[in-house]
């Protein structure tokens, strides 16, 4: 499904391909909202043009008694629309609800956007650039973050985006169900290239997709890889079990409170892992004198993630 | 002090060509300057908001910057502003009462105290300076380098004093101007409502200044 | 001047010395807590003052005790707007 | 009130016809005598021409844009042109042509009339922020041309600041200083609708048109600081390395976000709001009856202008704005139907049982109904979360703000441009040209941005330069439709200027208009009123055929 070349062999698309169950219901809400404003629109319209038609200036008909107020006809023609596009919004913000929750048994690739290409990582280490393969009924989440500018992973057949933002990770998640190719882009304008920056999500069979990940190879996964560049950024020097220096241990941080030395409380989750890493004088733990380097521009944002991913698998409470 | 009373001259308005009475024109003026002074202070608050988000996102660095600013000069600016709010005070109620003299001194007072304000201000900024807390200067290291998020808000701490002084320096020359102005004999007759315009935009500068105080040396302490 | 003269002078000065030395005092009471923050919610007490710091000078100062309604109205509505943006802005801040 | 008022309110008194002062284009005629004018209505006029040369200057751009997406690999321009294309497209017609267009050309011309004043409050403030605006976008127009900016009109963070290599700073330089301009006649106008209303002109009996401009200054006075301070800190923070947004220290570039739609959402009914104001004029006087529901109407104006402070963060929904937040938005954003909805429903029931006229004013009015409404309810559609979750920054949005930005405003702008050209320059124009160019600008209109809803659901992104080729049939057509708006648009820019010289003399009242605009000669004199006029009767006063005009 990669497509012909020629643009005569393209029909006039009308309506974009669906590969999730959430994409069909996203086309039910916005199928069942048209019909809802047809109906509070189209008779504007007809009676725009027959008032117009039927009173013109030169036709004779009857024009006795207008009226020029009537608080009940205007109350309800203002609110009954109001309340039944009510609904909408109710609906459309339980899908947005259920789109910003992945399940947890969801698969985790890694994003990156920067000007101008994606590059996705894959949990067993592959890597790909611009395009995306992704198996059929398993949740997946997309972890992004942005290398530069702010970019908007965009996927039409999932009904689906969320923009990339410098510094800080965000999240977009689907269960594809129809195998095939679909087109993937970067929506929020970044520059002279971004119209090239899109690639295409091949979504295929669980099995299938096992054995692309195969033929993509990979050495280690990502967390196996973070493990690597943990020690040989000489993190384990500190961080490490044996470690002589009083630092706090790693396992079993993720996602779980750390006290500040303000009182407050933060979660460690992906980017507050990135930022103490970047620059581990800003917000300062309670307890622990900081003597840790900054590794701001010494770790590249790739690298960033394999870490993070190791300290996220390293669950098991050392001390 | 000899005890001659002071000659009160006529206090009053000129009618503009578009206006149908006085009042109307004096109120439209009054209305204008509030009009203006909502503008301003969305202005400012813009500021504030940036401030109180960095407050938020980063706490221990806005807290750390607010250390290092000179919290006494700060101060003592607020009194040097609160102060020359009293002259203004005085320049409009001696402009009502048509005394003429004793209001030019009131105005020239006004003028001077917000001149010390910008020198001290200058005096702080050279302080900053000297303390290598301007991080924008390419040739000179910053003193709180080691956190990176504390340049915000010291960048917010610069802009915002830094439109304060903007709109300080704009306030005097305009003042001074007004000062020349009334200096001549007929203006209390036919403009007496610039000085009452003209003050509302003073003491509007002064309660900037008397939110900016808090915000960046106070409040994060 | 004579004494007369010093009695009008005072007699209209008043609202306007009134309010420089209740200004005076509360920013004594913010520079003072400031200083040496006494507590560790010092900064609400602050917040507090300011406010009555700033409906000093536009309610005295300014004279908007003294303004017809409109005036009132006009010099409500910025801090009115400056309220909305705020809220909604740390609708959003607060609940990332 | 006043003895002279005394006087002129008895009927008695004789129609002054002899000695009638020169009117406002006759008055003077060295050029002199327009550059330094404080007369509101040459003000006006110089706010016409000048925006009629950058809205020419932005469809220009937006013609070019549309060539290039006749072919889908992007090979008429490179990708830096195009992105200097619309962004070019995107500033100028946003910052110096709809946001001023009606406020600064028919407000500025029609309130001080339509509230029976001899000029705005602060008339050589009008000047001067006349002088702002053409300072701030000639400064940016020259840059957009020599250099070119290639961040679209939105100036987004950190693109803007740090990524981009063209020339942003002298562009948001200009950008900040023309709001000073909007800011100035915001100011004027709010003091002039409070301060300057004629004798027994009330609140309530003022037109439609004066309450939406008042709600329009106030958005003016409330929101243009805010994105003044905004940009500023864009200038800053490139310029200087003083900034708040920098992601690389920790800085929020959502921030700025916050900051740029907290005025500019505020500033697409910037846009609309003044066309509501025209097309309600319009509607009332072809159908030669009262505005249905005035009140309703009226206060709808202020409750948009006030709603809409409160519902930016729906620019945001998939920007890293919290999920709270979004989902409040969301919510506040359909509360914006409900004014709009009174307009668009109050407008059909003026219609019904009106005596209607079908001139070139009214088809245009009608044809704004149509579009606003279709432009509205996709906004409807963008406002709901999981929706705009699929087509936010897809061609759907481009097609829906083009909808209430062209179709609404611009089309209220062309319907109240004849509807009051007799009274600008007292002369009538040719009225068959005018319903054809109406008309092809109506179908025009449609052929180019309805195709862009569909692109956009399919899932076309937007401002890209190149796209896939399943897009180019829909592509085609859209550019196709252009070049029938762009034939549209020279009907009117042709017979206008034409009719300057040979077109009929106007009446004072062609149209048989009720409102204190039409009361005085077309064109009006120096000071509009011969005599203070003063009130005693209803806005819309159709229902009296007695009196005999006003």
């Amino acid at each position: 499904m990669s497509g012909p070349a020629s643009p005569a062999d393209y029909p006039l698309l009308l309506w974009p391909a669906a590969a999730s169950s959430a994409a069909a219901h996203v086309d039910y809400l916005i199928s069942a909202f048209t019909a809802v404003t047809l109906l509070l629109t189209v008779p504007i319209f007809l009676a725009i043009t027959w008032f117009a038609l039927v009173y013109r200036a030169n036709r004779k008909v009857y024009r006795g008694n207008p009226t020029d107020r009537n608080v009940m006809v205007e109350m309800s023609w203002m609110l009954i629309p109001f309340f039944l596009t009510l609904g909408f919004f109710a609906w459309g913000a339980q899908l947005f609800d259920v789109s910003k929750h992945p399940p947890g048994n969801a698969m985790v690739i890694q994003g990156i956007g920067r000007q101008w290409m994606w590059k996705f990582q894959h949990p067993g280490g592959q890597s790909e650039i611009n395009d995306l393969h992704v198996p059929t009924g398993q949740p997946v989440v997309i972890n992004m973050i942005s290398q530069d500018v702010i970019h908007s992973l965009y996927l039409p057949a999932f009904r689906v985006q969320t923009e990339t933002l410098p510094g800080r990770y965000t999240q977009v998640w689907f269960t594809a169900d129809r195998p095939g190719a679909y087109r993937l882009y970067c929506s929020e304008y970044c520059g002279t290239d971004h119209s090239v920056m899109d690639g295409e999500i091949f979504v295929m069979k669980p099995g299938d997709y096992e054995n692309w990940l195969n033929q993509a190879g990979s050495t280690q996964s990502l967390a196996a890889n973070g493990k690597r560049l943990f020690a040989s950024y000489g993190c384990t020097g500190c961080h490490g079990a044996a470690a002589t220096v009083r630092a706090p241990s790693l396992a079993g941080l993720y996602e779980k409170p750390v006290p500040m030395a303000d009182g407050g409380t933060v979660i460690a989750d992906d980017t507050y892992l990135r930022d103490k890493i970047l620059n581990p004088d800003h917000d300062l733990i309670a307890g622990y004198k900081q003597v840790m380097p900054s590794f701001n521009g010494i770790i590249p944002e790739e690298q960033l993630i394999q870490l993070i991913a190791y300290i996220k698998s390293d669950q098991e409470p050392v001390r | 002090m000899a005890d001659i009373g002071i000659a009160a001259e006529p206090v009053d308005l000129e009618l503009a060509e578009q206006f149908t009475t006085k009042a109307q024109q004096r109120e439209a003026a009054t209305l204008g300057m509030w009009a203006w002074l909502v503008t301003e202070l969305l202005l400012f608050a813009g500021l504030f908001l940036c401030a109180l988000i960095l407050r938020i996102q980063h706490p221990q660095s806005v807290t750390l910057v607010t250390t290092h600013l000179k919290f006494w000069i700060g101060a003592t600016n607020t009194v040097v502003l609160i102060c020359s709010s009293l002259t203004m005070s005085a320049a409009i109620v001696t402009s009502r009462l048509g005394w003429r003299r004793f209001m030019l001194g009131a105005l020239l007072a006004t003028a001077s105290l917000g001149s010390l304000f910008l020198l001290l201000k200058g005096f702080e900024y050279y302080q900053d300076y000297d303390e290598h807390m301007m991080p924008f200067l390419a040739d000179r290291s910053y003193v709180l380098a080691h956190d990176q998020a504390s340049v915000l808000f010291l960048d917010v701490y610069y802009i915002t004093t830094g439109l304060h002084g903007v709109h300080l320096i704009t306030g005097i020359s305009i003042l001074l101007w007004l000062t020349w102005k009334a200096s001549r004999p007929a203006f209390l007759q036919t403009h007496q409502n610039r000085i009452e315009i003209y003050g509302l935009y003073w003491h509007f500068i002064d309660l900037i200044w008397i939110i900016v105080f808090p915000v960046l040396y106070v409040l994060n302490r | 001047m004579s004494h007369d003269d010093w009695q009008v002078l005072w007699q209209h000065m008043r609202p306007a010395v009134r309010s420089f030395v209740l200004l005076l005092v509360l920013l004594g009471v913010n520079v003072t807590l400031g200083a040496t923050l006494p507590f560790s919610w010092a900064y609400v007490v602050e917040g507090v003052v300011v406010a009555c710091m700033v409906l000093t000078v536009l309610l005295v100062s300014m004279e908007v005790l003294r303004e017809p309604p409109l005036m009132r109205l006009f010099a409500a509505l910025g801090f009115f707007w400056v309220a909305i943006m705020f809220t909604m802005t740390l609708v959003d801040y607060l609940s990332r | 009130m006043s003895p002279l008022d005394t006087v002129l309110r008895d009927p008695d008194t004789p129609r002054i016809t002899l000695d009638r002062p020169a009117d406002y284009l006759h008055a003077q005629h060295t050029l002199r005598s327009w550059f330094f004018t404080t007369d509101h209505k040459r003000i006006a006029l110089l706010y016409l021409a000048s925006i009629t040369g950058f809205f020419i200057l932005g469809a220009c751009a937006a013609g070019l844009v549309r060539l290039s997406l006749v072919v889908p690999n992007g090979q008429i321009f490179s990708n830096d042109t195009y992105n200097k294309l619309f962004t070019m497209h995107g500033v100028i017609m946003i910052w110096f042509f709809l946001i001023p267009s009606i406020p600064a050309t028919f407000g500025n011309f029609l309130i001080p009339l339509m509230i029976g004043a001899k000029d705005l409050a602060f008339p050589r403030l009008n000047l001067l922020s006349w002088y702002v605006f053409m300072l701030g976008s000639l400064f940016t127009i020259v840059v957009l041309i020599v250099g070119g900016v290639d961040t679209g009109w939105t100036f987004y963070a950190p693109f803007s600041t740090t990524y981009s290599n063209t020339y942003v700073i002298p562009a948001l330089v200009g950008v900040i200083i023309v709001g000073f301009s909007s800011i100035l006649t915001g100011l004027n106008f709010v003091v002039t609708i409070h301060k300057m209303r004629c004798p027994g002109m009330t609140w309530f009996r003022m037109p439609i048109f004066v309450w939406t401009h008042y709600a329009v200054s106030l958005i003016f006075l409330l929101g243009t600081p805010v994105i003044t301070l905004a940009l500023m800190l864009l200038v800053m923070e490139r310029a200087f390395h003083i900034g708040v947004f920098d992601p690389r220290l920790g800085g929020d570039p959502v921030l700025f976000e916050h900051l740029f739609w907290f005025y500019s959402h505020p500033a697409v009914y910037i846009m609309v709001l003044p066309g509501m104001g025209v097309v309600t004029e319009l509607v009332a006087a072809f159908s030669q009856k009262r505005v249905f529901g005035y009140k309703f109407v009226a206060y709808a104006s202020i409750g948009l202008a006030s709603i809409t402070f409160l519902v930016w963060g729906h620019h945001m929904f998939v920007n890293g704005q919290s999920q709270l937040a979004s989902t409040v938005f969301s919510f506040l954003s359909f509360a914006v139907a409900v004014p709009s909805a009174v307009k668009v429903y109050n407008w059909t029931a003026t219609i019904h049982k009106g005596t209607i006229r079908l001139d070139t004013p009214m088809l245009y009015a009608m044809g704004y109904i149509g579009l606003f409404v279709l432009g509205g309810v996709t906004g409807l559609f963008l406002a709901t979360l999981a929706v705009d979750a699929h087509l936010h920054d897809t061609y759907f949005v481009v097609a829906h703000f083009h909808y209430i930005m062209v179709g609404g405003t611009m089309l209220a702008f062309l319907g109240g441009l004849h509807y009051w050209w007799p009274k600008f320059t007292g002369r009538m124009y040719p009225e068959a040209w005018g319903r054809v160019g109406a008309f092809l600008i109506f179908i025009g209109f449609n052929v180019t941005f309805f195709p862009q809803f569909i692109l956009g659901y399919l899932g076309m992104p937007r401002r890209y330069h190149s796209y896939p080729p399943e897009f180019q049939l829909l592509n085609v057509l859209s550019s196709a439709g252009s070049t029938i708006l762009a034939v549209g648009y020279f009907f009117p820019l042709g017979y206008l200027i034409w009719s300057l010289w040979f077109g009929k003399k106007a009446p004072a009242n062609p149209w048989q208009a009720k409102g204190l605009e039409w009361t005085t000669s077309s064109p009006p004199p120096a000071h509009n009123f011969l005599r203070t006029p003063v009130v005693d009767y209803q806005p819309y006063d159709y229902a009296n055929k007695t009196r005999d005009n006003g």
